[in-house]
């Protein structure tokens, strides 16, 4: 056990990666010598040499060579700085990657793992605050992982790494600095998948992921002084989803609200209120609320993102809504 | 007079056996039957694709078989390539037998991806042809990942990858090239330039059309060579390769060359001038060696031969193909991931 | 009146627009002198010049000059041949076009509109079938537009040409060469917006768009013989979204299915079925069904893609499995 | 001795009217005061980072006024400008008064995008600012288009984009190279050189360090310049504006210079060599003004002077923004669409 940040919790994973397998290889932009722009890789070039390394800004070079070394058989492990420049090179993702196996009938595999960071943070522009994760969900082939935590940055990051598919990390940038936590650095890689029930609760349950963990647990203790025992899950991958968590959870509580920093419309909230809703809509005893940013751009001045991105307040309301229903 | 080897290339199955020769000693012979098996390859799909047997977009390699089989001629076991679309003779070339592409692209069992690919999107890794791309630009980088991992496992392996005149407008390929150029990655480019770009003439889409030029500003040595002679194209492939292999990075090689058919079965071409390929028929590949042959004392009903050889192993193969079942639609969900538990 | 199929309404609606308005733009690969690979830009060029014209293979120069060349008062209509390229270039729409008002309080605009065509056909392979409607449905600031007929396909076109805002139609070419119909090439031009009920039923509710609006109306034909009275709406846009077409459906029919080509996880049809029990659950006796591709990629083979893409027969079993809940 | 004009570029408000001007009629004290109000925007800037009352990333121009102050003084009203996210001295030398940025970057309703933009994301089209751009490479097909624009209007408006030397590396830039070439668009591309793309330097990412270069293949004419000198900037942007009027077609001009900060405020800049920028800080361009005009004369309590009222100018403004309420998030949902009906 370390007592460390999530942004080092991804050094140590990338670390134990390395060492562990020498097929590992690191890169991106700024990634090698730097350290990474929020030092991610801190010294791991360092300790690891020539395979973690520095490329140019190309990310249709980066993720199109990650393609070409996981078919032949390394493991890269590349960074796209900002999810938001997923999009100059989404076609390696969606065209490229993600086929490789299937089309090939298995005889080829492509596992390589993104990692991505996310998210709003004041003064960021709405070029460097989108919330994407639905459209890699929207994409069969691809695992997709959101850890909202020290120790899930680690073992997510690692089962990612260990999968023998394309893998996309999405860290979230207000989560890399914060408190330093107990992370046990040899946990045993696991596969990907799986939700989390982080609060137990009888009467309504919030589904949620990454940055928005937060608030949502913030709301959840202050709904209880209201009389409302709010149970939390982690949903933690969107694929593989695991439903069922979620079944056993509204079965219990039978409300359901989906909580993300994601646009509304067509976020990954949809998705989980689709499947409630086609089938398990007997469970619910009141509509499933979905709670996320308006369907706006994000702008940069704080007070304007303080008025789009859900908080605990703004989750407090609508969870007690919901639960008058 | 040339001795004339019918099948010294060509195994009983039609597969052609490139990467074990060496280019010094294959024949002109040789290099027609390989050629052949390439065209005939064609020529029989486009039959199919007439019929409907074979459907969708179908886009064939005519009057381009030099390239890949000089270059192919110059690889090794174990080099990887990375075609596009247009790249059935890509396939064979790389030592694919025909029967599994005849499959694939028939949408029997038996193909080379079971029928997931098609004719656009195939792979044959057993014979290290990693697969045609059906996104322009798109296999520059990929190809570069592959000489990534060589590169990383002290392997001598040198990857290939192919994409047309047009493709050099795509901003992948820019960003491949100074990839592979500051990463100093064994991989060969080779532009095929074929004139076209579907219907558009690369001439009115670059100012420049010494389109291998374009491996100045990233430093890496190009050249323009002649496509339509397998001999010119291993030559530079091989020069390419050696200096891949010892660690002198990439090469940029230009082919000139004609597709002397549609950009896809069903092409109207009316973007051609009349007589436009009047020219190109005298100077294609076949007929090219079907002058050298004769010049050497080849006899045409001789150059029949070579042909005849080919085209039956190829039929053979063809109806093979067409004996298989259908792909089993049962199998359709499988596949997407490593475990099953993943589609959850 | 005339009768021409759905690629010569498009045609006619660019012919139009290039006529009526000076700052109309064509461009795309093979656009131009060539009249498009599906022929959808034929005779243009001869008829308006150098305003229809040819472009490099290049989508990120073609979608990011459309959004300069809108920003400085033209109307480029550019064609992404198939929607999968569009994934090379997606930052010049989903980080550009769409900003370009909402951050400048409106001081600037980028009306450019974005024609391309998805959906799978026989032997068309996995980099070349996908329907991705969805991300661009996620995507605020754009509109959206998915016309399943020849005249929506003329006069969406020319909608989205006329509105001040990014749009994209999203064509499928599986519809070009079908029947000849009547088109008013005269129908005046209308703001994006606005659902359809095509058949009108007691029984069931469907909700599609494009491609697969024949099949479903095949089945809601074929249903009928088996007692079941079939509603179908055609949704046409999905941004904006006629919600209350939905509402005034279902309020009726009670019984809500959502048909579409995209992949299910994720899809629009998510969307749809999450605005339903987010907000008109009651309305309700069933379980919300989705129709879709399954989650793989597209295969090749026609049988494979067969047993993949929904059909008349399948929506008939999935109708009348619905109607008996 | 040069007289000194400490205003004849600035107006009250510490605006900038460079592109009225003509650049062989500005003497180095006009020089040096327009730099000084991009200079000393960015100092106010830091403080204001630091303080807190502006947030997030900003990306500061220390080091870098030569260009946009000399390719302002050669374009005119009209020209649209597009910058990166290192975009403050752009907006300000394209005329954009300083109250407004101000307000812009400390998210105060007369923010230029009432707050909206932030620093890296923010227009100011009254004056032709046509807008940052925070993805690296992407302002240079939006410039593509801008000039296209231009060319299909009959306007004789000279588009200007600006991008660094790590966006040569996007695929987006060298895909506008061509269509500009090919077009012959009336556009200049200014790569700014600044040796590093955020952490990396630029030296170890390309094998030919001549980064203007990249033109010859495109056949687009292109120079490298001393970007610390405003003068060589605005003679090679005002020949090729000269040229693009003329219907000449785009010019690529890759301007030398140091960023004298971090990449962003906060950067630790620990990929400097100790004493790097020893050097540079000869080598600035405000210095060089200084040392330019101490040699015909100027003392340095006259420097001071020019400094002073540019300074002074900008805090007055700078006051103003601070006075300004904060946006009002009541109107945080307009203007997404045209209508209010598209919402829907
Ligand atoms: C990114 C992308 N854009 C456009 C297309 C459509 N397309 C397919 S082939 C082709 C022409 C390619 O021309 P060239 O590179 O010269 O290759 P050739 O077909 O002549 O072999 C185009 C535009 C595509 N497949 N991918
Ligand atoms: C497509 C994209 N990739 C990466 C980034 C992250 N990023 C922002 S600035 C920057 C460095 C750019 O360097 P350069 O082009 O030299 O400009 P400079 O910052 O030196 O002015 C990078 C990599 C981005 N904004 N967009
Ligand atoms: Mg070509
Ligand atoms: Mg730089």
């Amino acid at each position: 056990m370390a007592k460390i940040t999530y942004a080092q919790a991804i050094t140590s994973a990338l670390d134990r990666a390395l060492s562990e397998d020498n097929d590992v290889l690191v890169y991106g932009e700024d990634v090698g010598v730097g350290g990474g722009i929020f030092g991610c890789t801190k010294g791991l070039r360092a300790r690891h040499g020539e395979r973690v390394f520095d490329t140019p800004i190309s990310e249709s070079a980066i993720l199109g060579s990650a393609v070409g070394a996981a078919m032949m058989g390394k493991r890269p492990v590349v960074e796209i700085m900002w999810v938001d420049f997923s999009l100059v090179a989404l076609d390696q993702i969606v065209n490229q990657a993600v086929n490789v196996r299937y089309v090939s009938e298995g005889r080829l595999s492509a596992p390589l793992t993104i990692r991505t960071q996310q998210g709003a943070m004041p003064g960021s522009c709405a070029q460097h605050s989108q919330n994407l994760e639905a459209l890699f969900a929207h994409t069969p082939g691809l695992l997709v992982g959101l850890p909202s935590n020290a120790q899930d940055a680690h073992d997510m990051l690692l089962s990612g790494i260990h999968a023998d598919d394309p893998v996309i990390i999405i860290e979230n940038r207000t989560l890399y600095f914060g408190e330093k936590v107990d992370v046990d650095e040899d946990a045993p890689v696991v596969a990907p998948g799986g939700a989390r029930v982080v609060r137990e609760g009888a009467d309504l349950t919030v589904v949620s992921w990454s940055a928005m963990m937060g608030p949502v647990l913030e709301a959840a203790t202050a709904a209880a002084a209201h009389g409302v025992d709010v149970e939390v899950i982690d949903l933690r991958w969107l694929r593989p989803l695991d439903m069922p968590a979620v079944f056993r959870s509204i079965s219990k509580t039978s409300k359901l609200m989906i909580a993300h920093e994601a646009n509304i419309t067509g976020g990954f909230g949809a998705e989980i209120a689709a499947r409630v809703v086609g089938e398990a809509v007997h469970l619910l005893d009141a509509p499933v609320r979905r709670v996320g940013v308006a369907d706006v751009r994000m702008p940069a001045a704080p007070g304007l993102q303080g008025a789009l991105i859900p908080n605990a307040d703004s989750i407090l309301r609508e969870i007690l809504e919901l639960a008058r229903f | 007079m040339t001795e004339i080897s019918t099948t010294g290339l060509i195994d009983g199955n039609g597969a052609l056996h490139l990467r074990s020769a060496s280019p010094e000693e294959v024949g002109d012979s040789e290099l027609a039957s390989a050629m052949w098996v390439l065209r005939g390859f064609e020529e029989r799909i486009r039959e199919l694709r007439v019929s409907g047997d074979v459907v969708g977009s179908v886009h064939l390699g005519i009057g381009q078989e030099a390239i890949p089989v000089g270059a192919l001629l110059a690889l090794r076991p174990g080099d990887p390539v990375y075609s596009t679309y247009r790249g059935h003779g890509w396939a064979l070339a790389s030592g694919a037998a025909p029967e599994g592409v005849f499959a694939e692209l028939l949408g029997r069992a038996g193909g080379v991806n079971g029928g997931r690919g098609g004719s656009a999107y195939f792979s044959v890794p057993e014979e290290d042809f990693y697969g045609e791309n059906s996104i322009v630009g798109a296999g520059a980088p990929i190809a570069c990942g592959s000489a990534l991992a060589a590169k990383f496992n002290g392997s001598d392996a040198v990857t290939l990858t192919v994409f047309g005149d047009g493709a050099l407008n795509q901003g992948s390929v820019s960003e491949a090239f100074n990839f592979a150029s500051v990463m100093k990655l064994p991989v060969i480019f080779i532009c095929e330039n074929n004139g076209y770009s579907e219907l558009t003439p690369i001439a009115s889409m670059v100012v420049n059309p010494m389109l291998h030029e374009r491996g100045d500003v990233y430093g890496i040595p190009n050249l323009r060579i002649d496509g339509n002679d397998a001999r010119a194209v291993a030559g530079a492939v091989g020069a390419a390769a050696a200096r891949a292999r010892a660690g002198g990075g990439p090469t940029l090689i230009e082919a000139l060359t004609q597709r002397l058919v549609g950009h896809y079965i069903g092409d109207a071409e009316l973007y051609r001038a009349k007589g436009e390929l009047d020219r190109a028929m005298e100077d294609e590949p076949l007929e090219r060696l079907r002058r050298s042959l004769e010049s050497s004392g080849t006899t045409s009903a001789e150059f029949e031969v070579l042909r005849d050889t080919a085209l039956a192993r190829l039929s053979a193969a063809c109806d093979r193909a067409i004996g298989q079942p259908f792909a089993d639609t049962s199998t359709v969900y499988d596949h997407l991931y490593s475990k099953e538990a993943y589609r959850g």
